[in-house]
């Protein structure tokens, strides 16, 4: 065998290594487009959720790093309009997490979901160092990620004045174990 | 008991039966069963909670059948075997007189099946929780052990067919066993043959067994073989939700299905 | 007095806190004691399963668990994220027996994960619905579009709701406060939820649709259950009126301010000062306006 | 045990597996050959006293196959075939027969491969497990002597 | 004595080139029984024939042995060869050494000790056989045609004209079925009331027909050649041999707000009635469920008043009456899932939503609208329509995997009908395939786009929504990078599934023929016997198979009628007698059954019986199981359950198959056996 033909063979396929870890067959998919057309955010993205789903179905390796590197698994909301609807029960939220983390593996997240990303981090350093979300922190954290040091100056002070916001975090007592749980569960994905 | 003597007595009287069939204790205090006649034979008749044995065998027998209506005590598992029977169309309802004692101590007399129906199901005895205790023992030893004591027990079979002499169930006109042409269970004196009578006699059974324990307590080597219909009327109650001797109509596991039955070795 | 364990979630503490003031006020009205689950911590909402599955899991199995040794068999969640999680962990858990015993070791709690989350709906129906129309001193004169959003009826395999589509579960509530639902088409569209942050004027536009379609059928004002939805419709209307050709300026209000203000209670103990848009109760003077656009059919009876 | 082949009989029914089994033939799958089949009009006729009868003359492994559930050519031989095996199964590994020398499968008549893939997985199965003996060899010994085969086998 | 012959073929190279069959010849010399064995090259020749005859003669043989190819081949070659030479043909049998052996192993000494084994077995068998004839029954040349519909209709005029009786029953009061709802046909456009009507009439009025309509199968026994068929005639409350049919009564009934089943839910009619004006009988009848005579005890009673005939009669009773038939036409029809089943298209709430079967009663010139396309919620034209295939079928979401088959073409027709109907109006499709496979139909799904103007969007529409009197439909064209569709449409056509009628497993039930995981009926072979069922003298045609159209429909119920006007061609059926029987012998014990019947449910053919077995004075002695020979397929499943062993079959019995297992592997002589 040519030696390109080894190395092709022995590319995990990302569709197969999505059904490894999510149990979701994308190959049931067969295009009707119903996610698309339920999809809250298909103007924004720049790849359709069929589209997503029919680029893995080739198996093409530009394709599935086309689809890593999009916007469209960062700006999807998991709010299950397409699962609920698709004929195929073709779980696209589950893919999407599932795609969002390979693509933070890969290194290809898209440029303009580092916002999204961000939020997603801060929010989490927000819990593993509280055990709760300290809306603060995250703002905060948010904005030092981002460099959008401006961003909601408009909603803060009647956040604040309306005491929506805590100065304070709240705290869960038993921190050890959330940062454990933390620890752990990265360890989990880093063996993957 | 008095009571008994004068329910056996009137309906010996006023001809609802010819034939009692009842148990009687002896002066040494054996349990033996007796026939009783005449009203005043009554007093024979005996009950206590000594009176095991499953008197619905006489039932098949024709020297009871000559008598034309035959009235029979019962305890529960041989009202179960009654039911069982009934449902297998071997007994009709207007040619039995069925009495038994309830647990409160009152002579019951049902006037049909249907009755037995009800008093089994609302008295229906719980399983024996030895026999369901040895069959966990051993269905949680190796297979190579539960063969060894299965053959260690069943070596010992003589082959009397007391088993199936005491059980209401085997009332086959001509048992398997006995069949020649093909000799389905092999003859000669080894271990073999003792083991394919007592599968046979257990796939019989399964399902229609009343759990009265007769065969085990005629047995002369004192094999367990009770615990073998006891273990398959398990797998039947929890694969197929059947039990036997508790309906007037028939519901045998092995004679009915449903598409969606559940196995996992079936590939 | 019936007690019931609760798990508010962190929106509940900080930015919804009136929904966790207005839910606590009309369970005592109830005489429902709402009992927190001792040490509780954050569900991980989005961000936790948009990057890692075990974690998505462990964190929400945590709350679990610690429900379960506190004694509980169910679990109040008032956050539909939260429930969302909560209730994707509980049926991860009870389907895959491996990744309960992973969890198990990365909690290092012995659990069995048969705390089961419902919703601030499921307990309303359950607990306050029965007695609701004997304690309503103030019928409200308003038309209430109730949005559920998206993670209170989807996916409908996990979240077992009946008209998942067209959910009436709300609008059954609102008309035994003396309301009158609305009968619209957005109410399990999605507000933008979890991009509220990090993408503002898409949840702006999001919102200015669902905004738009209840206020052109003639809401005047808007029920929820979720801290979410809340925010969204509320905290980001600036964002969202960029988009409208008139101003929204309908309350949204959390479904148990709602049950508060019918019975009665102080304005204040609802928490309805805190909300972006303000909340007057001359709101309730002004007479209902006739179906503006369309001609919707009435709610169907419930 | 090295040159050990073991003896497989199959009990199939004739609509199904056995046409299974022909459809290996026409598409030339090659199977191992230590199974001989014996033809049944459906499962529903397959009669448990002959798998004892088969383990009695010395086969090794037994295969009883039919019609899929819902195929059966008489709409209803493999539902109460099933029934029957899921009873039978229960009592023989009560009572320590080596149940995993009998594969049960469904075999459709458009299945060839899957019927050699059924034949080849078992002869290897029971090639590992060897000779089963246990029950035959109680033919060839007289009562008493049962202590022997028990000494025999712990020793 | 047995004396078997055995007959080893080499099938050329098939057998012979793996297996050493002189071998096998030779080895098989050796079994008991064995009077004579031979090799030759090939059995089934003419040459190979005449050898065996030759040496049944020769040898005396009392049994035969041809071991080759799968008996499913050749045993019906070889039985009907031995029986040239004397001996009954099932007296042969046949080891399959090819398909079961040399085309599946290798060249080696297992692979011929196998076939050496297999004649063995074979052998013993034989021995065991016993000579059988074929069980002959009789025939009754009369058919029941189950449905009224456009394949009943075909189905019962191919009989009839074939010269035999018909019994048709059709439930509801008049025949014609869902094809005299439809309003033009594709793929010519044609009016199919116009081409169906005559027929409707020419069954009504064919001497070998009789019609009941209003009828129900409420049960049959029986067998192929030999059924009984219960069926139950609903009252109609009108006598029709004196009614004229003039509409008297209809005209005064004051129920008029019954949704009428015949425009699909989108009309009304009366509780007196006549479905259509074509209808078949053209007579009414009283629909009870409705009627205020029946539901509120004898009030009204206005129909009686008006009948200038008498022929109103409130007494009349459903009568069940038993008609001896030989076979069967299952021509039931199907159904249509209704709006109600989308929750995302608003769970049925929208009356602008409606189902196909109802566009075609708008498009009808007998419909609700006399053929002009208004929408049911005002009447108003509508001037955007879109129509949504798929709706249902293949969304194994929600439980309906299969594609309906007719829908892409009756989509194309109702889009080309409304552009016909409405000029200036805009028409669009969303399709995920257009499946356009038969005569004239690509081209039929070409001219709508073409021609007519439709616009074909590739996608599933994810939900509709009211807004401002308008339904918006949304979903997204796949051809163009999932480009988003909004259309605010007037109204909206959904292409539903089609289904199983409600109630078909019952009837399937009843009629012992199986049924497929969707609830249709199942065809005995999907390609080689797509007319028949699994039982015997039972054919199916039309939808009640699975959804098809007119074209497919007719066909497969001429396809039935052929198979039932050859069953009647002859006064005689044979049947293979390998079935099972209960054992019968001499007093006191007449047979070893014991009459348990644990047997009878057993039976998927409800053959097993009770005797009663009585002495010369009538008294009964023993109450026996009986097994009728007209009704057993020879399952042999009442065999292996029943304890005593009471029960045997031909072919497969007790000591044939106990013989056929001892022979295996066992060295020593079959002692026991």
């Amino acid at each position: 065998m040519h030696d390109q033909n080894i190395v092709e063979a022995l590319r995990p396929v990302l569709k197969h290594k999505v059904k490894e870890n999510t149990e979701e067959d994308i190959m049931l998919c067969y295009q009707c487009g119903k996610c698309s057309a339920g999809c809250p955010l298909i103007d924004e993205m720049d790849i359709a959720p069929n589209q997503i789903l029919r680029m893995l179905q080739t198996e093409i390796p530009e394709l599935e790093e086309k689809v890593l590197k999009s916007l469209a698994i960062w700006l999807c909301l998991a709010c299950e309009q397409c699962y609920s609807r698709c004929p195929k029960d073709v779980d696209l939220p589950k893919i999407m997490d599932y795609l969002r983390a390979e693509s933070i593996r890969r290194d290809l997240v898209n440029p303009k979901a580092k916002e999204i990303l961000a939020f997603h981090k801060s929010f989490l350093d927000s819990v593993r160092l509280t055990g709760k979300l300290y809306e603060i922190g995250l703002i905060a954290g948010y904005k030092m990620r981002t460099m959008h040091l401006l961003q909601d100056v408009n909603v803060a002070p009647t956040m604040y004045f309306n005491g929506k916001l805590n100065l304070f975090p709240s705290q869960v007592k038993n921190k050890k174990a959330i940062k454990r749980i933390f620890e752990k569960a990265l360890r989990e994905e880093e063996n993957k | 008991m008095q009571e008994l003597h004068n329910k056996i007595k009137s309906i010996l009287e006023n001809g609802s039966a010819s034939l009692f069939i009842a148990y009687q204790k002896s002066r040494e205090g054996k349990i033996t069963p007796t026939f009783i006649t005449k009203p005043e034979q009554s007093q024979k008749a005996y009950f206590g909670d000594d009176c095991k044995q499953n008197l619905a065998v006489y039932i098949h027998k024709q020297e009871v059948k000559n008598f034309g209506k035959v009235g029979i005590f019962a305890n529960i598992y041989t009202l179960k075997s009654l039911l069982q029977i009934y449902a297998e169309n071997q007994i009709r309802d207007d040619y039995l007189k069925v009495v038994t004692i309830n647990p409160n101590g009152a002579i019951v007399e049902f006037a049909n099946f249907m009755e037995i129906e009800n008093y089994v199901n609302e008295n229906k005895p719980a399983p024996n929780p030895e026999d369901m205790e040895r069959v966990e023992k051993l269905s949680n030893l190796s297979r190579e052990e539960r063969w060894d004591y299965w053959l260690n027990e069943l070596s010992t079979c003589i082959k009397c067919y007391a088993c199936r002499a005491a059980c209401p169930m085997c009332y086959c006109t001509k048992c398997t066993v006995d069949c020649n042409q093909p000799q389905w269970i092999s003859t000669p004196s080894h271990s073999l043959g003792n083991i394919e009578w007592h599968i046979m006699r257990a796939m019989h059974l399964a399902g229609r067994c009343v759990e009265c324990n007769e065969c085990a307590r005629v047995c002369p080597m004192d094999i367990p073989l009770n615990l073998l219909t006891v273990k398959l009327n398990d797998t039947a109650n929890i694969e197929f939700g059947q039990q036997a001797g508790l309906k007037g109509e028939l519901d045998y596991a092995l004679s009915t299905f449903k598409v969606d039955d559940k196995e996992n070795f079936i590939r | 007095m019936i007690k019931i364990a609760y798990f508010p979630g962190c929106s509940l503490e900080g930015s919804s806190k009136e929904y966790n003031e207005s839910l606590l006020a009309v369970s005592k009205e109830f005489e429902i004691q709402l009992e927190e689950v001792h040490d509780w911590n954050c569900c991980g909402a989005t961000a936790a399963h948009n990057l890692n599955k075990v974690l998505s899991i462990s964190l929400p199995a945590r709350t679990l668990a610690l429900a379960e040794k506190q004694g509980f068999s169910e679990i109040l969640v008032p956050c539909a994220a939260c429930y969302s999680r909560l209730l994707t962990a509980y049926n991860e858990l009870n389907k895959d027996a491996a990744l309960l015993e992973k969890v198990k070791e990365i909690l290092e709690i012995d659990f069995s994960a048969k705390v089961k989350p419902f919703t601030v709906i499921d307990f309303i129906q359950k607990h306050i619905q029965p007695k609701l129309k004997e304690k309503v001193k103030k019928p409200l004169n308003a038309k209430i579009a109730c949005y559920y959003g998206c993670l209170l009826v989807r996916p409908p395999k996990l979240v077992e709701v009946e008209r998942y589509e067209d959910p009436l579960m709300m609008e059954s509530i609102v008309k035994e406060l003396g309301a009158t639902p609305l009968d619209w088409a957005f109410k399990t569209e999605c507000c933008g939820a979890g991009l509220s942050v990090s993408r503002t004027s898409t949840v702006g536009k999001l919102c200015s649709k669902i905004l738009d379609d209840a206020l052109s059928r003639g809401a005047t004002m808007f029920a929820v259950a979720c801290p979410m939805c809340q925010s969204n419709l509320d905290m980001r209307r600036r964002n969202a009126n960029v988009f409208l050709n008139e101003k929204a300026d309908a309350p949204v209000l959390f479904i148990t301010q709602l049950i508060g203000l019918a019975l009665g209670l102080d304005k204040k103990e609802l928490g309805l000062q805190r909300h972006f848009v303000p909340f007057n109760l001359e709101i309730f003077d002004k007479p209902i306006p006739k179906e503006t656009l369309g001609k919707s059919k009435k709610v169907e009876e419930v | 045990m090295s040159n050990f082949e073991p003896k497989i009989i199959a009990f199939v029914c004739n609509w199904c597996t056995y046409a299974g089994a022909d459809l290996a033939g026409t598409s030339r799958i090659k199977y191992a050959p230590n199974v001989r089949i014996v033809r049944f009009p459906c499962t529903g006729r397959i009669d448990f006293m002959l798998l004892l009868k088969a383990l009695q003359t010395g086969a090794d492994g037994i295969i009883v196959s039919g019609c899929h559930p819902a195929d059966c050519h008489y709409t209803a031989g493999n539902y109460h075939a099933r029934r029957r095996w899921i009873i039978f199964k229960s009592l023989l590994d009560f009572v320590g027969f080596d149940t995993g020398r009998i594969t049960f499968s469904w075999v459709s008549a458009a299945e060839g491969a899957k019927w050699a893939q059924i034949v080849n997985e078992t002869v290897d199965k029971i090639r590992d497990l060897g000779p089963y003996t246990d029950y035959s060899n109680l033919n060839k010994l007289g009562v008493g002597t049962i202590t022997e085969v028990l000494n025999a086998r712990t020793a | 004595m047995s004396r078997i012959g055995v007959f080893i073929c080499h099938c050329g190279e098939n057998i012979g080139g793996t297996v050493d069959c002189e071998k096998v010849a030779e080895t098989a010399a050796k079994y008991p029984g064995v009077a004579y064995s031979v090799d030759y090259k090939y059995m089934c020749s003419d040459p190979g024939q005449n050898m065996i005859k030759d040496a049944i003669k020769e040898h005396k043989l009392t049994g035969v042995v041809v071991a080759a190819c799968s008996p499913r081949m050749h045993e019906p070659t070889f039985r009907k060869a031995v029986s040239e030479a004397g001996i009954n043909p099932f007296l042969c049998e046949m080891a399959n050494l090819r398909e079961h052996c040399s085309w599946v192993h290798l060249k080696d000494d297992s692979t011929t000790e196998k076939a050496e084994e297999l004649v063995k077995v074979l052998v013993e068998k034989v021995k065991r056989n016993q000579p059988l004839e074929p069980i002959k029954v009789p025939v009754t040349k009369t058919a029941l045609v189950l449905g009224g519909g456009i394949a009943g209709i075909q189905a019962a005029l191919d009989i009839a004209n074939s010269g035999h009786k018909v019994i048709m029953i059709e439930k509801s009061p008049s025949i014609g079925g869902h094809m005299s709802q439809l309003s033009e046909t594709f793929p010519t456009l044609d009016c199919s009331q116009c081409i169906l009507t005559p027929r409707m009439v020419e069954v009504a009025q064919h001497p070998n027909i009789t019609l009941y309509t209003y009828a129900e199968l409420v049960g049959l026994d029986g067998f192929i050649g030999n059924f009984q068929a219960s069926i139950k005639l609903k009252a109609k409350s009108i006598d029709h041999d004196i009614c004229n049919g003039c509409g008297d009564c209809i005209a005064k009934c004051p129920i008029k707000k019954i949704p009428d089943e015949f425009n699909a839910g989108l009309g009304t009619r009366t509780a007196v009635y006549v479905p259509f004006p074509q209808a078949v009988p053209n007579k009414p009848v009283i629909d009870r469920e409705n009627c205020t005579y029946f539901t509120r005890d004898g009030k009204c009673g206005l129909c009686a008043k008006v009948c200038t005939k008498g022929a109103i009669d409130y007494s009349q009773k459903d009568e069940i009456i038993t008609i001896d038939v030989g076979a069967v036409v299952v021509a039931t029809g199907f159904d249509i899932k209704g709006t109600d089943f989308f929750p995302e298209y608003g769970y049925g709430r929208y009356k602008d939503v409606i189902t196909g079967l109802q566009f075609e009663r708008l498009a009808s010139a007998s419909g609700p609208t006399l053929g002009e396309i208004k929408r049911p919620s005002d009447g108003k034209v509508p001037q955007n329509i879109v129509f949504i295939a798929c709706a249902g079928s293949r969304d194994p979401a929600k439980g309906i995997e299969y594609c309906s088959k007719i829908c892409c073409m009756y989509t194309a027709k109702h889009a080309m009908l409304y552009k016909h109907k409405v000029h200036q109006g805009k028409a669009s499709v969303f399709y995920m395939d257009i499946r356009a496979g038969g005569k004239m139909y690509e081209e039929f799904v070409r001219r709508a786009i073409e021609e007519d103007d439709v616009n074909y969007i590739r996608g599933r529409v994810s939900r509709i929504y009211e807004k401002n009197g308008k339904l918006i439909v949304k979903g997204v064209d796949t051809l163009l990078d999932a480009y988003p569709v909004e259309i605010e449409a007037d109204m909206v056509v959904l292409a539903t599934a089609g289904i199983a009628n409600e109630g078909s497993e019952e009837l399937a039930q009843s009629l012992h023929i199986s049924y497929d995981q969707h609830n249709f009926f199942a065809e005995a072979h999907p390609k080689l016997k797509p007319v028949e069922t699994n039982t015997a003298g039972i054919m199916l045609a039309g939808a009640c198979q699975s959804p098809k159209d007119i074209p497919d429909s007719v066909s497969q119920a001429s396809g039935a009628a052929v198979k039932v006007a050859a069953l009647f061609s002859k006064d005689e059926l044979t049947r293979d007698p390998l079935i099972a029987y209960v054992n019968r012998c001499g007093p006191p014990t007449y047979s070893t059954c014991v009459g348990c019947f644990l047997c009878v449910s057993v039976c998927p053919y409800l053959a097993i019986e009770k005797e009663q077995i009585k002495d010369r004075n009538g008294n009964l002695i023993k109450e026996v199981a009986k097994i009728n020979p007209g009704l057993c397929q020879g399952c042999g499943t009442c065999v292996a359950l029943c304890r005593s062993k009471s029960i045997d079959i031909y072919g497969y019995s007790h000591s044939q198959v106990f013989a056929e297992v001892m022979a295996l592997f066992n060295e020593r002589s079959l002692e026991n056996v």
